[in-house]
């Protein structure tokens, strides 16, 4: 039987031990993800299977991490490395942003640069600062980068075996409030490729989009709105950069309302993007200007407070009804 | 590697694990600063150590009942801290990390401020420039950062010719505090070159506790921590951390001649986490239980119970700071529970200083929509 | 005479020296910018004038020179860093980013760190890799920052020392192919406040918008529309965070189009964010979506395709003409 | 300060500034791999030096006349550079920053490779995986990163067993070069911390060529650079580096030891940048003419020069070696006007090595719009 009932986190795990079963030059950096199988537990047992120079708990310096997995990556390997938490990620953004971004293009396509940076993101854990952050625009906004989020466990067991594969640089942001729920895993059939968006819900008058836990969020939103009877299309984005546009301006047009929905703050975001450019795409089919629903432009508050910082169901339709009035 | 440490001859230690006093020989030159110590303020080192443990088991235990977010217990590091803070005169700033509870408290900070902060009330806690808290910064969560502000700081001393004057009033010093694991970031390096570049009154306190979460010391070095500061020029030295006398000498003289201009300098205190990196860690998965008990027979309190009753103190004396500190505790379980959330628009309050369109406007819209579940969200 | 005709680098020069002149605990610091005058000049005579106190060469360190910035303003000083080039400000960013943004409202607003982060930037300058890069939108995108570049002298002049005045951490942005053009320069009449946008030019067919030596090419492609019979207004950003939005969507309402023009990729960035909040704010005056002419998503090229990545007058006006087609 | 270095006890130097053999005590243990040395391989040094130094004067008189953007020169460092490559192995990989002229033009990277680089055709310039190339990865801009990606390759030499094995066709290493102002980036710091956890087969050799533009090394450091090593367990030595002989020879045992599995090693070359940081600078805002005499009178190649006329080298071999190296300079200034301008397509070719929606599609609007144009653009 090739469908498994998994945790995310588990998904996650079965798909790294895949992807280093395949191939002897993938390996796993990061702080402890070893002998501890990280603080989220996603690397657990990977270590004891394949030995402390395939999963290694490296020095405690993220930019030593994404550095030497830049040398690795020159010497052959696949390095995937783990970022604890988003607000750690900052230590690594140089050589993430001036070396691995552009060290392909700066070899003019000599060298190729397959290096995975994992970073469990996002809020909804109580956690205290730096452990609740979206980090994603910084990424998007730089060209070289790939970066995806999955929302489902079958796509955290397929998307992060296609990180693995791509020769490019890819940031696999892991929503960390979807770490411990359960969903079915296929493991023989291969999900959508990397950089497409999905159709999760079908709808007709507004169409909602995001990634990673907000995905839920806007199915619940969804939910509530066809109890009052308006019709939700919902797209889970998958692919943050490149944008797969075809699914979200092909609903647009039919719908001519979008609401996009994340938890990272709305200036200069993805969020800001994605309504520039389906304006753009769409213009004739709006019925109401793109609507962004946002984590506030504030930094992400104390643990207590994140219920009134971190868009949910309501604030999406609030948003949804603004568009309707239109 | 925790025996080949205890019998480093650089080591400067005072006290044996029983608390007789038997200094190393390294420790000779501090022992002036030990004898010129009153009994009230050996009294005072251990009423310290006791209260602040069993404030730092109250806010462990109230993590586990759901009242606080997280918890990094100051368990084992007691003399480390008491020492190094003990040792710190009042015009001087302090630069803690995320652990250092026993610090803080010392200086004069509300442990409720500690606890409001894990709890998830806030990210700060308490107020630096509130003459009541000692000059004693906030935590940082984000490994090394705080050595660059704590060298910004020193710097900011030398250009204000708070140092080096001979007023002993009126020079000052930083003292920064760090971890084992938190050394191999690369602020850390920037901080000790700026140090020693504008010759900053700066100690680096780095309490080796040997353990990064999961991850050992020896996977951030394979030599002694304390080996670093000669890379800059900085004198250096290594001192037995859960010797309180000793944290406290070698921490005197460092500030004493870093105030007095002589620049910036590096003490690795040897310690040991005796408790988990936070209430959400299982140390088990990563270390041995020997380790442990090998660790809990150099336990800091009781080599300094031991040393006072070897001086004589009555059995009375620790009587009594136990129920000071079990009543400390106790006030801290009480506090904490009469804590309230802040309001959703504290969130906006402080982002900036001055005026800000974007902020004020979400402020509002939040308000607005608040106010508009009036009688109840869904 | 108040008024004074200087290049943009002495504008800002000379509003550095009034400020250090006014408050001795202003103080400058970077690579070079002592004894050299800083590779752009602009520091020039600055040390000898006020000692090496106040005017520090630093070691070689961006992460070192923010965070000891950032210490040096508990201390009461009011820091402003050079950077010596838009590539290299990346090794400061997790300074910036998880502590420079975020400590005053980390200290519940009990503190205040006054530092201003000067940053030359942007092309034209045919310099080699890292020296050519419009990084606004990483610090556009994270709060507790303030944003500005000014694009003349007089704005140097007066937006420095608002600068340094600001109790808030501002990030300055020096358009350094405008370095050597010369202004005029009133000493006596401060110039519009930090935060306002402005009108430098009325149109009425289409609002071109941008910041810094984007503005030059703004101004340009109005001369040439002109030509064409077209109608350009202009608006100077000045404020890239917070965003001045009165000038320009009061401008739009009335041309019902707009061009954002900017050298930075396209993709998530500041031009993303206009265009999607002019739209949700004019929706209804809109005759076009919102286009942006950006620098292509891929690294800033080699120096000498400077001239295909950087929009210049004839991409501006490319744009004009799609929006006045709709 | 300069003065100071020239009698540091500890410092490996065969060569008088005359080129009279005149060894430090230090240099004792390396003089059997410098008597190893055929006459062959001394002339090559020597011919090393002056090649590349007719090239970088070239190149800074091609950048003059506007045919390159930018030229960094090497001018010299010849000795330095030479030494520590010709002490690598075919197998080993070299990681430059952006002044290695030297180096990479030894290990075979044709000149013009780096002229395409400094005259804005590309940011790259030639191919590492190319073996003609000697393993000899492209340069790096931003200070001290390189540092980190050559620890990393190391770790994959670890990894697949390319290190300790004791074959030494096999065994091989890495070196990684960076400048006194670099040494005080957090990378080179994390990259030491690294190398010495993995026990890298590397070596980490600082060019101190006493400036960083126009800051002394004095900045970075009051102390002597090579001490930072030893705070990470890393054996270091410092070296004259214009003594091309040392150079080599601290550089052959060290990559050797390296290699043979016994971790990283530092190296602190000290030399001088007798010319400009780079085209663009003017060197005597911030240095005197007596430091610049100072150190011509040390000129690396003069040295060399006298030693091998001490050893009776004919004076018709240097005038071979001159006439060889105008005419190697001359083909690069041939070339160079050579040079065409890359299409701008190009700039989309090689961002990713997959499909992308967005820069494809940009691309082909650039085409269609430079397409509009045909037959001349405004
Ligand atoms: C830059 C950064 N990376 C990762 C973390 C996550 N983290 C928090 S504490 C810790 C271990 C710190 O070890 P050490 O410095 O030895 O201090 P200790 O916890 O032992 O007191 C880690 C990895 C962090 N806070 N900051
Ligand atoms: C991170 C970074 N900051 C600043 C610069 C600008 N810069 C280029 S070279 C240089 C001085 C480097 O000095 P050093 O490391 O001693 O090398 P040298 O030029 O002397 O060979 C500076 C500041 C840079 N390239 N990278
Ligand atoms: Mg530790
Ligand atoms: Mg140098």
């Amino acid at each position: 039987m090739s469908v498994e009932t998994l945790p995310f986190s588990k998904a996650l795990n079965a798909g790294m031990r895949r992807a280093m079963q395949d191939d002897d030059h993938v390996l796993l950096m990061g702080e402890d993800i070893g002998r501890l199988g990280g603080v989220f537990r996603v690397t657990e047992g990977l270590q004891a299977e394949f030995g402390d120079r395939r999963v290694l708990d490296t020095p405690l310096a993220e930019s030593g991490i994404v550095g030497t997995a830049i040398g690795l990556a020159m010497a052959g390997f696949r390095p995937v490395c783990e970022i604890q938490f988003d607000g750690f990620v900052f230590p690594a953004f140089d050589q993430i942003t001036t070396q691995l971004a552009k060290l392909t293009n700066r070899h003019d396509g000599r060298m190729s640069f397959p290096v995975v940076i994992r970073i469990p993101y996002g809020g909804h854990i109580g956690a205290v600062e730096h452990h609740q952050e979206s980090p994603e625009a910084y990424f998007t906004h730089t060209p070289g980068l790939r970066v995806v989020s999955p929302s489902t466990p079958n796509d955290a067991y397929w998307m992060i075996q296609d990180a693995i594969a791509s020769p490019d640089p890819v940031i696999f942001l892991e929503p960390k409030s979807r770490y411990w729920p359960k969903g079915e895993v296929d493991l023989a059939a291969r999900a959508l490729p990397l950089h497409a968006s999905r159709v999760v819900r079908r709808g007709t008058d507004v169409t909602l989009v995001g990634h990673g836990a907000m995905v839920t969020v806007l199915l619940q939103a969804a939910a509530l709105a066809e109890s009052e009877g308006i019709s939700c299309e919902v797209v889970d984005l998958r692919s943050l950069s490149p944008v797969d546009y075809g699914p979200i301006v092909e609903s647009v047009r039919r719908t001519g309302r979008m609401v996009y929905g994340q938890e990272a703050p709305g200036f200069t975001s993805l969020g800001s993007e994605i309504a520039a450019t389906v304006t753009e795409q769409a213009f004739f089919s709006l019925e109401a200007p793109v609507l962004r629903v946002s984590g506030f432009d504030v930094p992400f508050p104390a643990a207590k407070l994140e219920g009134s910082y971190l868009p949910d169901a309501d604030r999406i339709l609030e948003a949804v009804d603004r568009a309707l009035a239109y | 590697m925790t025996d080949e440490a205890e019998h480093d001859p650089a080591l400067v230690r005072v006290l044996a694990a029983d608390g007789t006093l038997d200094p190393s020989p390294e420790a000779e030159r501090y022992l002036p600063l030990i004898e010129a110590l009153p009994d009230s303020e050996l009294e005072t080192f251990y009423r310290d150590m006791v209260t602040v443990r069993a404030f730092d088991r109250q806010a462990t235990n109230l993590q586990r009942q759901g009242q606080l977010a997280l918890w990094p217990p100051s368990f084992g590091q007691e003399a480390a801290q008491v020492g190094s803070a003990r040792a710190a005169r009042p015009q001087d700033h302090l630069f803690p990390s995320y652990r250092e509870h026993v610090v803080c408290t010392i200086r004069g900070v509300d442990p409720i401020d500690i606890i409001r902060l894990m709890r998830g009330l806030t990210h700060g806690g308490w107020d630096p420039t509130d003459p009541k808290n000692g000059n004693t910064h906030i935590y940082t969560l984000v490994l090394g950062s705080q050595t660059l502000h704590a060298t910004g700081y020193g710097m900011g001393m030398v250009f204000d010719g708070r140092t080096g004057s001979g007023d002993p009033e009126r020079d000052a010093a930083v003292i920064v505090y760090y971890g084992d694991g938190a050394s191999s970031q690369g602020d850390v390096h920037e901080a000790m070159v700026f140090a020693t570049s504008y010759n900053t009154p700066q100690v680096f306190f780095l309490q080796n506790n040997h353990w990064a979460i999961s991850v050992p010391v020896s996977t951030q070095s394979k030599v002694p921590l304390v080996r670093r500061g000669a890379g800059y020029g900085m004198p250096s030295v290594r001192v037995d951390g859960n010797d309180v006398l000793a944290s406290y000498a070698v921490t005197k003289l460092a500030l004493d001649e870093a105030r007095s201009g002589e620049g910036p300098r590096a003490i690795e205190a040897l310690t040991y986490r005796m408790g988990a990196h936070t209430t959400s860690d299982d140390p088990t998965k990563y270390r041995t239980s020997d380790e442990e008990a090998f660790w809990a027979q150099r336990d800091p309190i009781a080599r300094m119970r031991g040393y006072l009753e070897g001086r004589g103190a009555a059995a009375s004396f620790f009587d009594d700071v136990d129920a000071a500190a079990a009543a400390y505790a106790d006030d801290v379980r009480v506090r904490t529970n009469a804590l309230v959330a802040p309001e959703p628009d504290s969130m906006f309050a402080h982002v900036y200083n001055e005026q800000h369109p974007l902020v004020d406007q979400q402020r509002q819209w939040l308000a607005d929509y608040e106010a508009s579940f009036e009688g109840g969200r869904a």
